[in-house]
């Protein structure tokens, strides 16, 4: 009690005492990361955070820009023959490896041959495998600096693919980063940083890399200038999200590059600390499942898409930060039209309509959702109360994450607060949740007529006629309802006094090249 | 004296979480759910004793409904833990042999296995509700009740009353039932008293690391967890549901050392 | 007595709380003299002497009167002359061999502690000393003993190092608080006996404290009697127990046992019990790769008991006596021997015949305090034998018990719970629980030893009636001998395990004949010697 | 005292058998998988498959149980999922954190906790004894992780003392590693200082009440000496068996307390390990701690003739 009335005091008082200085280190930037990586082996074994520290590290042929849009990045110039089999690479002169060694066309074929070993375990070697849109037949080297990749079909997804962060960019590497059982050292590749000590469970450290060569022109997503300003970066590995902003506060860290929005106002009044927003690509909302007895009639999904006020919801969700969005392509995408902006409206009285219409007789319907992840609990509960206020009885149930993954997985619920993550092209966003349920239970949305025309829309690489394809088919998804997608993400990134430059992105992912430390 | 003081401070302050958890059953200021986004994380006002959270759920009134599920809950998972523990605990004692070392070597499995992983699991099983907890906590809180009644029903069977039954002509099942169980009445009361104590703080752990009684339904324990984004920000959110915690355990410990003084006067004043 | 005394203390008040434990008392020592402090449980005899070391236990205090000690007002003594005062000046011998050495400290620093604290001598002086002493007290082995720690010594050894302990400081005076209740009879004596050769040696005087009016007899020049607080009367021991004045000291001395006319016991009567060969073994601790120790603890003894007599069992602890009894009823196996109840062979296998003899058969323990349920009241208590009494209905039962309650003198106890009780109280509720189903059996475990003096009569004479009365016959379990001679009507001597010597009551005390049972006699106090 | 020793050690061979075995059945009843986890919203029926066929998740559950157990008995306690470490080396690491961290507190709470409650029980009843238990109670009503995040936002945030986050071996840099446990050793010894007080009072109480204290204090012994050197030996007893059981449960990982301060210890290792679904870190974690729970216990046996020489070890 004693101690309560002592803390209480001291939260009250309005004088708070500047953060002493406790081990800051000059030229080395501190970045939170909420777990440890997996490993430094491109694309095996990765997570969220594994991407975001080797993608300092890695650099592939091309890579994403600030849009999501593919743009070479090792590549000087990529050629694509008539039938869309054929891509032609050559690599930029003058690059080097961390080891000093200059970067070849056979180094490129080399990394590629081991990465579609399977015994690499590379991620996604089934994506290039045959399993996935297509099939890489060969990797020839034609030139000193020249490769040609050959595929098996045409597809418009095959430069987004070897872009994707989440297959390590598909990193070119040097031979020395296996040992001579082909056996992963660490990696020796072409990024901006090189890889530095490893401790596990505390932080990992990344070193500037003299001989870096960039790309011209200002910072854009993982291509553009890459020029870095610090000495070293250390990612420590801090757990919990109170403890990442009391670091922050307390000066123990430099860049928290993922802040809740419930600390928008707090940090933003204190004025030490910049905070930066950016939307992002992944995609929110409840997932609806088709196939449930109460659930499978699309008026009362209809009336739960009118039931619920997306805009209101967005607001209290992202605390003011999001947009709201009712389509699945997210709202930095270059797809993301006119038409995509169009969604249900809030109106309880046509959702009361609708209920009555279908004979809906005061059924529960669980909402599941999880503590993990605070925007997917918020948006239940305030969900759970919208719905209540149109007479549905709707229930939460608040599930381990593992648990309700689990449960996506099967498809075994009513309706769930779900949040994808970003995807690399339109066609993909409407391809994670499309697709027959019987063979594919995780799949949300199961109509024939909109898989046809999303597979036409996956091949062709015709703009305009893809947005017609996108625009059709967010038509009938408000109509189907399978899904009431809410916003997209934001990240949010706050950085402490000594830095500057830092800026959010719609990956979600820090970049701390062009940040510099006072 | 101290005794008394002990009862009286204790007494009271567990008298009024029972009366706040019996009034919140019927009343509480507002409905502990009721969201409105427009009034979130206010400080304490003549409106809002102790503020709203982040939902602008009236605080008092979450504290209220928590403190009803925190007792039950608590209540339910010592009544668990003490069923299970002196049926194991009696027959382990009273049997011997063994099926007392096999009751015996189960339970220190289970006092060497985390209450974590057993809520996990039994809520995976039941279902991710206040029963998982219950279940689970009360597992493992058992073997300590195991551990005292086997020990009270050794030293009781070892007394002459109990001779004196088995003189007098009683079955063993008798003399166990009508003179041995009584006997650890008074210790099993003081384990469960200050047992007590130790669910509402683990639930509140449970919750902290994500695993307790599932939110939206208050408990001191999501609610404090749930408060700690907002520690600096909106400190009433933490600082109201420790401080209820902090003054149950206060008022459950004053009460068991009350109890215990009572039944083993030696510890008292003089 | 022209002498200046080397205590005196006059209207010594001691209150607890607001209640007065000691209640202006007075009395005198001559140095060298030996005084007894008699009293029964609760008259304040161990208080008064414990204020003299200024050491009452928490919540008690002196509320008033004189203590002189040795030409000092101990009343005015700050606490740290106190300190200096305790041990050189007054020693103190407690009741409980097992709690008044430290378990965790070994022998040897618990001697030496008070000699280094008030001596200040060199260590090997120290040591010298302490190897003395323990000799002087018949310690075998006292450099062993040095290194020893106090729960490897047996109680009557322990009583011995602890008066090694006082002694070595050569106090001019000791309080012997009940110094040898705990022991059995012989080793009292041994105690006794050096503790008064000890002190004449040193020329300290000593407050013997005590219950037993035979101690006072043969060991105190004069006796102080107290009773709830109050000197009740003083003088010399001999006047005092021969010839008490006061109507209290006249109950004391009355309440101690006495020889009546031995009754006429038809010697060719079938026994009821007969124990042929009964040896009992404990198994000892068993531990994993290592033999266990068995105890032999009845090494066969052979019994009867005729209908309606008592007979009465006497030994030391450890005699094997109490085992007995228990191994009679069944209440611990027997490894070999036949027990037969009124003609029949009782086998552990006949379950039946088993059950039979347990109805007719009951036993009084000797803790008054831990052989009643404490959370049953006294009427279900004694009601319960009669759960397996088929033929009485719920009046009968009802009746019955009323009836026995009535007999023990327990009328109107019924709703009470046994916390309520005094410890006579507690032992007339545990005869009555024996007595209700009209056993025509009873074993009767040291029923009287943990009472005060006034109450063991008043217990003693109760049992002797109900005896009479129902003409049971009762297998007497005892150490003292002044109660078996009071009760008997034969005595059965067991030591080690044995049965040494049998015989009819006033044969083995007027004529006995085995070693032992001579020893056991002549180490038991009677008041008769001292008329003699 | 070899043979006890081994005897005990041999006692521990069925419960870490049964802890096995309850966790492996445990963990697999819990629904979600590491495969499922780790590809998360991306998974496909295809990819999971690979996952798991790679992690060995596709045996039959005794298989997988079997297998584990073999491994176990030549020391191998397999390779983390998640950050594909070997587990054994990892739950070394972890458990060095916990351990400088709980030892050190305990060690502490005890150096406060005993004297204080034998002053209490020394003068019981008294003003001072009622301010020792009342703080004692109090202490023992706080929530660790209250306290913790209490501390943690006044000395790490509003004063800047002390870091808020990380940690440092002490091998590395003894000065920085004091500067990131004083609030997390603070906090658990705060907490413990409760317990034992009360411990420490309650079995000095009992000892004061006994023959041999007064005995010593009739040979003269200042009173400061009869505590120190009669009553200290013998109530310690019961207090070093209650530490033996606090350490006990503590070195299983003070999650609770490592979460609020983001320390690398056992306890967060399998509170993560739980959530992450990496089977062989949690199942290596639980028979470490069950181990550890026995051998410290032993250990605490083992002392114990030292408070108490009437138990010999046999």
């Amino acid at each position: 009690m004693r101690r309560a009335a002592l803390a209480l005091s001291l939260i009250a008082s309005p004088l708070l005492l500047p953060a002493a200085a406790v081990a800051q280190e000059p030229g080395v930037l501190r970045v939170a990361l909420n777990a440890d990586i997996r490993t430094n082996d491109p694309g095996v074994n990765r997570d969220g955070n594994t991407d975001a520290v080797m993608m300092h590290v890695l650099e592939g042929l091309v890579g994403l820009t600030e849009k999501g849009d593919v743009a070479p990045l090792l590549a000087e110039k990529i050629d694509v023959s008539p039938d869309g089999k054929a891509y032609t690479f050559v690599l930029r002169d003058g690059l080097v490896f961390h080891n000093g060694q200059p970067v070849t066309a056979e180094d490129v074929a080399w990394t590629w041959k081991r990465y579609l070993d399977p015994a690499t375990k590379w991620r996604c070697q089934s994506e290039f495998g045959g399993k996935g849109q297509t099939r890489i037949e060969a990797v020839e080297v034609t030139g000193p600096r020249t490769v040609v990749f050959r595929i098996d079909k045409p597809t418009a997804l095959f430069l987004s693919m070897t872009a994707r962060p989440d297959c390590g960019g598909s990193a070119i590497l040097h031979k020395d980063s296996v040992d001579a059982d082909g056996k992963w050292k660490g990696p020796i590749a072409t990024g901006p940083f090189k890889f530095g000590e490893w401790k596990r469970g505390q932080y990992v450290e990344l070193e500037r890399f003299a001989g870096y060569r960039s790309l011209p022109g200002p910072r854009d997503g993982y291509v553009g200038g890459k020029k870095v300003e610090v000495e070293r970066v250390r990612f420590l590995v801090i757990p919990d999200p109170a403890a990442t902003k009391a670091a922050l506060l307390a000066g123990s860290i430099d860049v928290a590059p993922d802040v809740s929005a419930d600390d928008l106002e707090e940090l933003k009044r204190r004025g030490d600390i910049t905070v930066d927003m950016a939307p992002t690509m992944s995609v929110s909302g409840f997932l609806l499942q088709t196939t449930d007895p109460l659930l499978q009639d699309v008026r009362i999904r209809r009336a739960i898409a009118h039931a619920i006020d997306t805009a209101e919801i967005t607001a209290g969700v992202t605390k003011g930060t999001g947009t709201p969005n009712a389509s699945v392509i997210p709202v930095p995408s270059s797809y993301y039209s006119a038409k995509q902006k169009e969604r249900a409206k809030a109106d309880p009285a046509l959702a009361r309509k609708l209920l009555a219409e279908a004979g809906y007789r005061g059924q529960p319907i669980k909402i599941l959702t999880n503590k993990r992840y605070g925007p997917m609990f918020d948006a239940a509960v305030l969900g759970q109360a919208m719905l209540q206020q149109v007479g549905v009885n709707a229930e939460i149930e608040v599930l381990e994450w593992a648990t309700q993954l689990d449960r996506y997985l099967k498809g075994n619920y009513q309706m769930m607060s779900f949040s994808y993550s970003a995807r690399l092209d339109a066609a993909l966003n409407f391809e994670m949740m499309s697709g027959p349920k019987a063979t594919q239970p995780r799949k949300v949305w199961d109509n024939p007529e909109a898989l046809k025309l999303l597979s036409e829309a996956m091949v062709s690489a015709d703009r305009a006629k893809r947005q017609e394809r996108f625009d059709r088919l967010h038509g009938m998804f408000l109509a189907d309802v399978p899904m009431l997608v809410l916003y997209n993400g934001v990240d949010i990134s706050a950085t402490g006094p000594r830095v500057k430059g830092y800026k959010g992105w719609a990956a979600g992912q820090p970049r701390l090249w062009g940040v510099t430390l006072q | 004296m101290r005794v008394r003081a002990n009862a009286v401070i204790g007494g009271t302050l567990i008298g009024l979480l029972v009366a706040v958890s019996a009034t919140a059953t019927f009343w509480t200021p507002y409905d502990p759910l009721r969201i409105n986004l427009r009034a979130r994380l206010r400080p304490p006002t003549d409106l809002f004793w102790l503020g709203t959270d982040e939902f602008g759920r009236d605080v008092v009134s979450r504290l209220m409904a928590g403190a009803a599920t925190s007792a039950l809950v608590a209540l339910l998972t010592v009544a668990a833990a003490v069923i299970l523990g002196v049926v194991i605990g009696v027959l382990a004692g009273f049997v011997r042999g063994w099926l007392d070392r096999v009751l015996m070597a189960v339970n220190d499995t289970l006092l060497a296995f985390p209450g974590i992983l057993l809520a996990l699991g039994l809520m995976a099983v039941i279902g991710p509700n206040k029963w998982g907890i219950i279940l689970a906590l009360g597992l493992a809180y058992s073997p300590s009740v195991v551990r005292v009644v086997r020990a009270t029903v050794l030293s009781v069977r070892e007394r002459e009353y109990i001779e004196a039954s088995r003189v007098i002509g009683n079955s063993e099942v008798y003399t166990m039932a009508r003179h041995v169980l009584p006997n650890c009445v008074a210790p099993i009361v003081v384990l469960a008293t200050s047992m007590f104590g130790w669910v509402v703080l683990a639930e509140s752990a449970l919750s902290f690391l994500g695993l307790g009684v599932p939110p939206p339904a208050p408990t001191w324990g999501n609610m404090l967890s749930a408060a700690r984004p907002y520690l600096d920000q909106a400190p009433w959110l933490s600082i109201a549901p420790g401080l209820c915690i902090a003054l149950t355990l206060l008022g459950i410990n004053l009460l068991g050392d009350a109890l215990r003084d009572k039944l083993d006067p030696r510890m008292g004043a003089a | 007595m022209t002498q200046a005394p080397l205590l005196s203390v006059t209207d010594l008040s001691v209150t607890a709380g607001d209640r007065a434990v000691v209640d202006r008392v007075s009395f005198s020592l001559q140095p060298g003299e030996i005084m007894a402090l008699v009293g029964e449980s609760g008259s304040g005899k161990t208080m008064a002497a414990r204020s003299v070391l200024d050491l009452l236990p928490p919540g008690v205090r002196r509320s008033g009167g004189r203590i002189v000690f040795d030409g000092q007002d101990l009343s005015a003594m700050t606490p740290a002359q106190m300190r200096a005062m305790r041990g050189p000046g007054i020693g103190m011998v407690f009741q409980e061999p097992m709690v008044s050495l430290n378990p965790a400290l070994s022998i040897g620093a618990q001697l030496a502690e008070g000699l280094e604290l008030h001596r200040r001598l060199p260590r090997d002086e120290v040591l010298r000393l302490c190897r003395q002493m323990l000799a002087r007290v018949q310690i075998n082995d006292p450099d062993r003993c040095l290194a020893a720690f106090p729960h490897e010594f047996s109680g009557g050894m322990r009583q011995r190092i602890m008066l090694a302990a006082v002694m070595l400081l050569q106090p001019k005076l000791l309080l012997a608080d009940e110094p040898t209740t705990a022991l059995d009879t012989l080793t009292q004596r041994e105690v006794l006996d050096l503790m008064v050769e000890l002190t004449r040696d040193n020329g300290t005087a000593v407050i013997l404290i005590t219950h037993n009016l035979g101690l006072v007899g043969r060991y105190a020049a004069n006796a102080v009697v107290m009773e709830q607080g109050k000197v009740v009367e003083a003088g010399p021991s001999r006047d005092i127990l021969l010839r008490p004045q006061q109507p209290y000291t006249q109950t004391l001395v009355g309440a101690l046992p006495r020889r009546g006319p031995a009754r006429p016991v038809p010697a060719d009567a079938k026994p009821i019990v007969s124990v042929r060969d009964l040896e009992v073994v404990f198994p000892g601790r068993k531990r994993m790769f290592r033999p266990s120790h068995p105890v032999h603890a009845v090494k066969g003894v052979s019994l009867d008991v005729r209908p309606g007599e008592v007979l009465a069992v006497v030994g030391g602890s450890g005699s094997g006596k109490t085992t007995l009894g228990r191994a009679i009823l069944g209440l611990v196996p027997a490894r070999a021997g036949h027990i037969q109840f009124a003609g029949t062979d009782i086998a552990a296998s006949d379950r039946a015949a088993m059950r039979r003899f347990r109805l007719a058969c009951q036993l009084v323990f000797q803790d008054p305090y831990s052989s009643l349920d404490p959370r049953m009241r006294v009427g279900p208590i004694v009601a319960e034998p009669l759960r397996h009494a088929e033929d009485m209905d719920r009046r009968a039962r009802e009746a019955r018990v009323a009836e026995v309650l009535e007999e023990v003198g327990l009328a109107g106890f019924a709703d009470r719970h046994p916390h309520a009780l005094s410890g006579g109280q507690r032992q007339r509720v545990a005869i009555a629980r024996a007595l209700v189903r009209r056993p025509a059996f009873v074993v009767a475990d040291e029923p009287v030893s943990a009472l005060d003096m006034t109450i063991q009569q008043q217990v003693l004479t109760l049992l002797q009636r109900l005896q009479e009365q129902h003409g049971f016959a009762c297998l007497f379990i005892s150490h003292d001998l002044a109660a078996v001679a009071q009760i008997a009507d034969r005595v059965a001597v067991m030591e080690q395990g044995l049965v040494v010597e049998t015989g009819t009551r006033d044969a083995i005390f007027d004529n006995p004949q085995h070693a032992y049972t001579r020893a056991l006699l002549e180490a038991s106090p009677r008041i008769e010697d001292l008329a003699a | 005292m070899l043979r006890y020793i081994l005897h005990r050690l041999l006692m521990t061979v069925p419960t870490a058998l049964l802890v096995a075995l309850a966790v492996f059945v445990l963990l697999r009843l819990v629904p979600g998988d590491p495969a499922q986890l780790m590809l998360g919203d991306t998974a496909t029926e295809e990819t999971l498959a690979e996952l798991r066929a790679q992690l060995g998740l596709d045996q039959p559950i005794a298989m997988q149980f079997l297998y584990w157990l073999g491994n176990v008995a030549v020391g191998d306690l397999g390779r983390s999922i998640t950050n594909d470490l070997p587990v054994l080396p990892l739950i070394f690491d972890r458990f060095q954190v916990s351990a400088s961290i709980v030892i050190v507190a305990v060690v502490l709470a005890t150096l406060v906790a005993v004297p204080a409650g034998m002053l209490a029980a020394w003068r019981q009843n008294s003003l001072g004894d009622l301010l020792i238990v009342g703080g004692a109670t109090m202490l023992l009503s706080i929530p660790s992780f209250w306290l913790g995040l209490l501390m943690l936002l006044f000395f790490g945030v509003k004063l800047g003392w002390l870091p808020v986050v990380g940690y440092v071996s002490f091998g590395e840099d003894f000065g920085r590693a004091l500067a990131y446990v004083i609030l997390p050793i603070a906090t658990l010894t705060l907490i413990e200082i409760g317990v034992i007080t009360r411990m420490a009072r309650a079995a000095t109480i009992e000892v004061l009440r006994l023959e041999y204290i007064t005995h010593a204090r009739a040979k003269g012994v200042p009173e400061g000496r009869v505590l120190w050197r009669h009553a200290l030996p013998n109530a310690f007893a019961p207090t070093w068996t209650l530490l033996g059981l606090i350490l006990g449960n503590l070195l299983g990982g003070i999650a609770v307390i490592e979460t609020v301060f983001t320390l690398p210890g056992l306890g967060r290792l399998l509170v993560d390990g739980i959530f992450a679904r990496d089977y062989p870190v949690v199942q290596g974690c639980l028979l470490f701690v069950a181990i550890m729970y026995v051998l410290v216990n032993l250990l605490v046996d083992l002392l114990y003739p030292v408070f108490d020489p009437r138990v010999a070890a046999e």
